[in-house]
């Protein structure tokens, strides 16, 4: 099965003309994923490397049956193309793009969530592989391999990391699914437990957290009451000092909430085993499977 | 980027939030021309983002332009909590009968905005909250459908603002949510809201966080973001695209992404060592950036050692090893870098690195292995 | 049973500190109707006729239980009444207010139907009775009685001639629901022939149209594709010129749409007995009881 | 309200929507100014609500300001389709290289605003909509969440515009939208909208109706309606508070709620009779609203009786009688009244009838019965 994307993606590229969007949108193509179609205004009729381009998304799923997008236009368009993938009936919608204003993402994500069911993952995220099947993102598919353990997470190279050391173990994955770091992401750590949980190919979930917020305390709340699966979990950040901000918006303590250490008692006191660094989070699947 | 108070105003005031009329000064020249201006009394305020200027005397009135320009003399150049006061602001005093709280913010969990109001302003929310939540009115407004008159309604009313307060109240409610939509604002509070002797509600202190994802839809925070003392090496760490941040240790770090970096400084921490910055080349770095970013980090004496850690995804090893080799020859290197390279392009990366041995790389292969040696250099290096 | 207001209806009126909030929301009270609090920003803790006041409906709910409100504040100030109440947790809104603009409606509609599930009845609708049990609007209570037949009108003043005419025949309501003749109604025939088909007291239902818009045909073609209860029709402006505005702004005319025959025919077509003025409707239900 | 194409154009000019240059006039002698004014050639257009204007001659090129006013004169004072023609437009003429369909809408089904796009334009969009309906690009609009680029992009595409009006066109769209929503339109019709042989995309015609209700937040809806001739019976009637429509037959009706007049008219004409006119006394009419609405209704020559249909809800039956025999105690009624009164307080209503008997009252017990014996009065009467 895995989740979001698989066998069953038709894939549209918004700014697939673009220099970042056709590198990753052909890259995903090669590892196997049905890539369809590309979408820049103005450039219906042409195609890059045989994948045809539309105007619009719309015509791209009527002329393709895309069910999935993938965003890599700049962040001031990237709402509207967000917004246009699901006007469109886009059952995924991928963003990959970085530096979207929150508030944007506040207007678009809100409305998302009250529509049609569509899953928005992002923005600012690596995107979803399920590997073998589909790679919709920027995740290098070579260190990935199949398997039981389904993975989430705010961050994107720690996310590698941790496949990393899992498939050096021989541990492969169901879906790696990078939720990205920006304060208002269209799927939170909940949304990806809960179609986990709901998979047969997982066995086992790796959750990825990094400090700030509380959707990671969110996520242990709702895992207890929830998951059957077992979840093990890795948070960043233990070091950092309060108050700054590295990188992630998502990213700065205020007071005593929203730090690695609280975030990491939330998870082990719902049940959930964390590691201390990835090579841990690695061996303490090992020893769950 | 968190605004300057005047800065804050300034922007509020341009949505018609009332605040007190007030001017900058950066001398105590300026004071005294800014206090005869406004006329009357006034109160000279240290501009510094932090808490507590009152207390640490940054905070004082003045009954004349000679005592302001006095004032002013003294608050300037002050340290208040490491911060130095560089600029005044001098607003027209008025009597204060109530101080209130009122804010708006965006609430990741519930993916909306958060209105808060309380009658008791002036102190710290965060106590009011601890202590007495029910004092603190609450209202989600969905970003979609925006701010409705009855949300001023619930804030006021069911913050029980003073009876005399709620009209005026309930008038500025609308203007300051503008705000915050309009200037893209993640946070905008203003504490206290006072109502005056003359009935007035008007918002005397402001504090306005700014999204800089925003930028390109706002050309005034490039100014905004002028007045900003950055450290001299943060400061050319960005104009180099480089996310970095200083920290107290000795061990510089480079990383691709944030989370593998932080992960990255807890490791080192975990292995003994202390970091010396938070260094996040970001993703898809090129050869130039690396080489930058090392170039940053080697120009603090306090570096001992520095570990590189890169796993390539949009980014390519081998473009960080050409960076790497690029930094090397180009500049005087006095301390090991350790580099490990994983991902997108790595075998490459490692075996251009591999056939231009340097002595002070150190090759790695895992992360953890990584950061023992950085650590390890550090040390060798600071004895 | 009865549809949207009954025994457990705990009513807040917005506005009933005005002379109609006033009128009507004691008259509702009078004719059996738990009323239990009116919503007067600046008057909280006073009270009319010792129902108490409150600044917010917010607070109605909280101190008085109330789960359904009436809106009765002059028609700029409504929009914003609605979504008050929706923001509340009210479960059935009645906006009795006539002259609220399309554009505030089509925004506060859109919302509240993606919303929690709240129901919006009105506006410029004469409310909702359940004979017996509670009256939460305008329709005067003495022209009804208890019984089988579920009424739904896009009229005032003609749902009480055609509940009049079936009294008189000794045939009692289950609930009678004016949806009121705006462009852009809070739930509309479709709706509420759902809740009357589900709805234990209601054996047969008589749905009252007028010119203008589609409304009508599109419920005749739900109601055949998923009642199983009969319907009796009636519908208002044979003789109405073409082009003409006749009071509610949905009655207008243009071109063949929404003339009272392609209704009347659309209805039929759906096996739908149309009544030719509301004595005939009566009959019809007499006979189809 | 319907306005007029000059009045439209203003609106969408304020919103910076592309329209020609114009000016209006009510004589050839403005005709003349107001093509001096634009220099060049103009065309003068007639001012009239009807569609086939230009077929009936109503509009007309001119190449000169004296030419301009030649025109005008043959224009002002035609008769187009029973619409007398008061003012025309004269507008600065541009040669047009293509003509399309632009509008926004409420769509009532949908609950949503709807865009509606055809490169198909200049004629009737019914007749594209009928004959080739994949010729109109149509995207829905939440009003919650607004027009957002893609939209415009949707119409644009969607309608295949030609290449060179493209830009101009997604350019033209978000103003219409910010116009059909600020001001309460519930359409904003461009038809044609036109590519000019200079490259300029603009609103050659204009359609745009505005939602009366919202009159509230907009004055200038005053002065727009200022501008339109209603018949002086029914100013009369709207000034009195009343909502009335004249018809062509001999039986004056009366009621309360549009639905209950209408179904008052469709049993008058069932039993035989013409309604001469649709007047409803709306909700909770008191005694002055039914004397007006007699007093109106027997003003006109062509009645010959008049049927009063109330069924009273929020309004009062013994309100209504005290109305009917104020009017009959003010004016000379020449007619028969028929009156049924049912619901609120009609018992009262039909007493106090019954105890001022008048040659000219007929009390009826149901409303078929009423309208039978206001048809006979009427047959009577005019016999």
């Amino acid at each position: 099965m895995a989740i979001l994307v698989g066998d069953d993606t038709r894939l549209v590229v918004q700014g697939l003309t673009g220099r970042e969007g056709s590198f990753h949108g052909l890259r995903n193509r090669d590892y196997g994923t049905n890539l369809v179609a590309g979408v820049t205004p103005g450039k219906g009729g042409s195609d890059v490397e045989g994948v045809p381009i539309t105007d619009t998304v719309a015509e791209a799923v009527k002329s393709t049956g895309a069910n999935t997008s993938m965003v890599f236009v700049p962040p001031r368009f990237a709402a509207d193309a967000i917004l246009e993938s699901h006007d469109a009936g886009i059952e995924v919608i991928i963003a990959i793009t970085e530096g979207i204003p929150a508030m944007d993402m506040a207007k678009v994500v809100g409305y998302l969530r009250r529509g049609n069911g569509a899953s928005l993952i992002g923005p600012n995220c690596p995107g979803v592989i399920s590997p073998d099947k589909a790679n919709v993102g920027i995740i290098p598919g070579e260190i990935c391999r199949r398997g039981p353990v389904g993975l989430v997470s705010r961050s994107g190279t720690l996310t590698y990391q941790i496949v990393h050391e899992l498939t050096q173990r021989g541990i492969g994955q169901s879906s790696c699914v990078g939720i990205g770091g920006d304060p208002i992401p269209g799927s939170d750590f909940i949304d990806i437990l809960a179609k986990f949980e709901a998979d047969d190919e997982t066995e086992l979930v790796v959750l990825t957290g990094e400090i700030g917020g509380d959707a990671e305390e969110r996520a242990a709340a709702w895992a207890r009451a929830n998951m059957t699966k077992p979840v093990v979990a890795y948070i960043a950040g233990f070091t950092a000092p309060a108050g700054k901000r590295m990188g992630h918006a998502g990213a700065i303590i205020s007071g005593s909430k929203g730090t690695a250490a609280a975030k990491a008692e939330a998870l082990e006191s719902a049940g959930i085993r964390v590691g201390r660094n990835p090579s841990e989070v690695a061996e303490l699947v090992a020893e769950a499977l | 980027m968190d605004l300057f108070e005047y800065q804050g105003k300034e922007c509020l005031r341009r949505f018609e939030v009332p605040v007190p009329e007030g001017r900058v000064a950066t001398t105590p020249d300026e004071a005294v021309a800014a206090a005869r201006g406004l006329g009357g009394k006034v109160v000279v305020k240290a501009q510094v983002q932090v808490g507590g200027r009152g207390k640490a005397g940054g905070i004082k009135p003045a009954g004349s332009p000679e005592e302001a320009g006095d004032v002013a003399s003294r608050i300037l150049g002050m340290d208040i909590k490491g911060h130095t006061v560089k600029r005044v602001l001098v607003e027209r005093a008025g009597d204060i009968r109530s101080e209130y709280y009122l804010a708006f913010l965006v609430d990741r969990s519930a993916r909306m905005f958060l209105g808060l109001m309380s009658a008791k302003g002036g102190i710290d929310i965060e106590e009011v909250a601890d202590t007495d939540p029910d004092a603190i009115a609450r209202v989600h407004i969905d970003p979609a459908i925006g701010l409705s008159d009855f949300h001023a309604r619930r804030l006021v009313f069911g913050a029980g603002i003073d009876h005399q307060a709620r009209k005026g109240a309930i008038a500025l409610i609308p203007p300051l949510y503008r705000a915050f939509v309009e200037l893209d604002a993640s946070l905008v509070e203003v504490n206290p809201l006072v109502l005056t002797g003359d009935g007035r509600v008007m918002a005397l202190d402001a504090k306005v966080s700014v999204d800089d994802s925003a930028e390109f839809r706002h050309p005034s925070f490039a100014e905004l973001k002028a007045a900003h003392d950055i450290p001299e090496q943060e400061r050319r760490a960005k104009e180099k695209g480089l996310n970095f941040i200083k920290l107290e240790g000795d061990v510089g770090i480079i990383g691709n992404g944030a989370g593998l970096v932080m992960s990255t400084l807890d490791v080192v921490k975990a292995a003994g060592g202390d970091p010396a910055n938070f260094l996040d080349v970001g993703g898809g770095a090129g050869a130039e950036v690396l080489s930058n970013a090392l170039e940053v980090i080697t120009s603090d004496r306090s570096v001992k050692s520095v570990l590189v850690n890169i796993f390539g995804g949009i980014t390519r090893c081998d473009l960080v090893a050409e960076g790497i080799l690029s930094a090397l020859g180009r500049l005087d290197m006095e301390v090991p870098i350790v580099v490990r390279l994983d991902g997108t392009n790595a075998e490459q990366g490692r075996k251009m690195l591999a056939d231009a041995p340097h002595p002070m790389l150190h090759a790695a292969e895992t992360m953890l292995g990584a950061a023992a040696r950085a650590v390890e250099l550090a040390h060798a290096g600071g004895a």
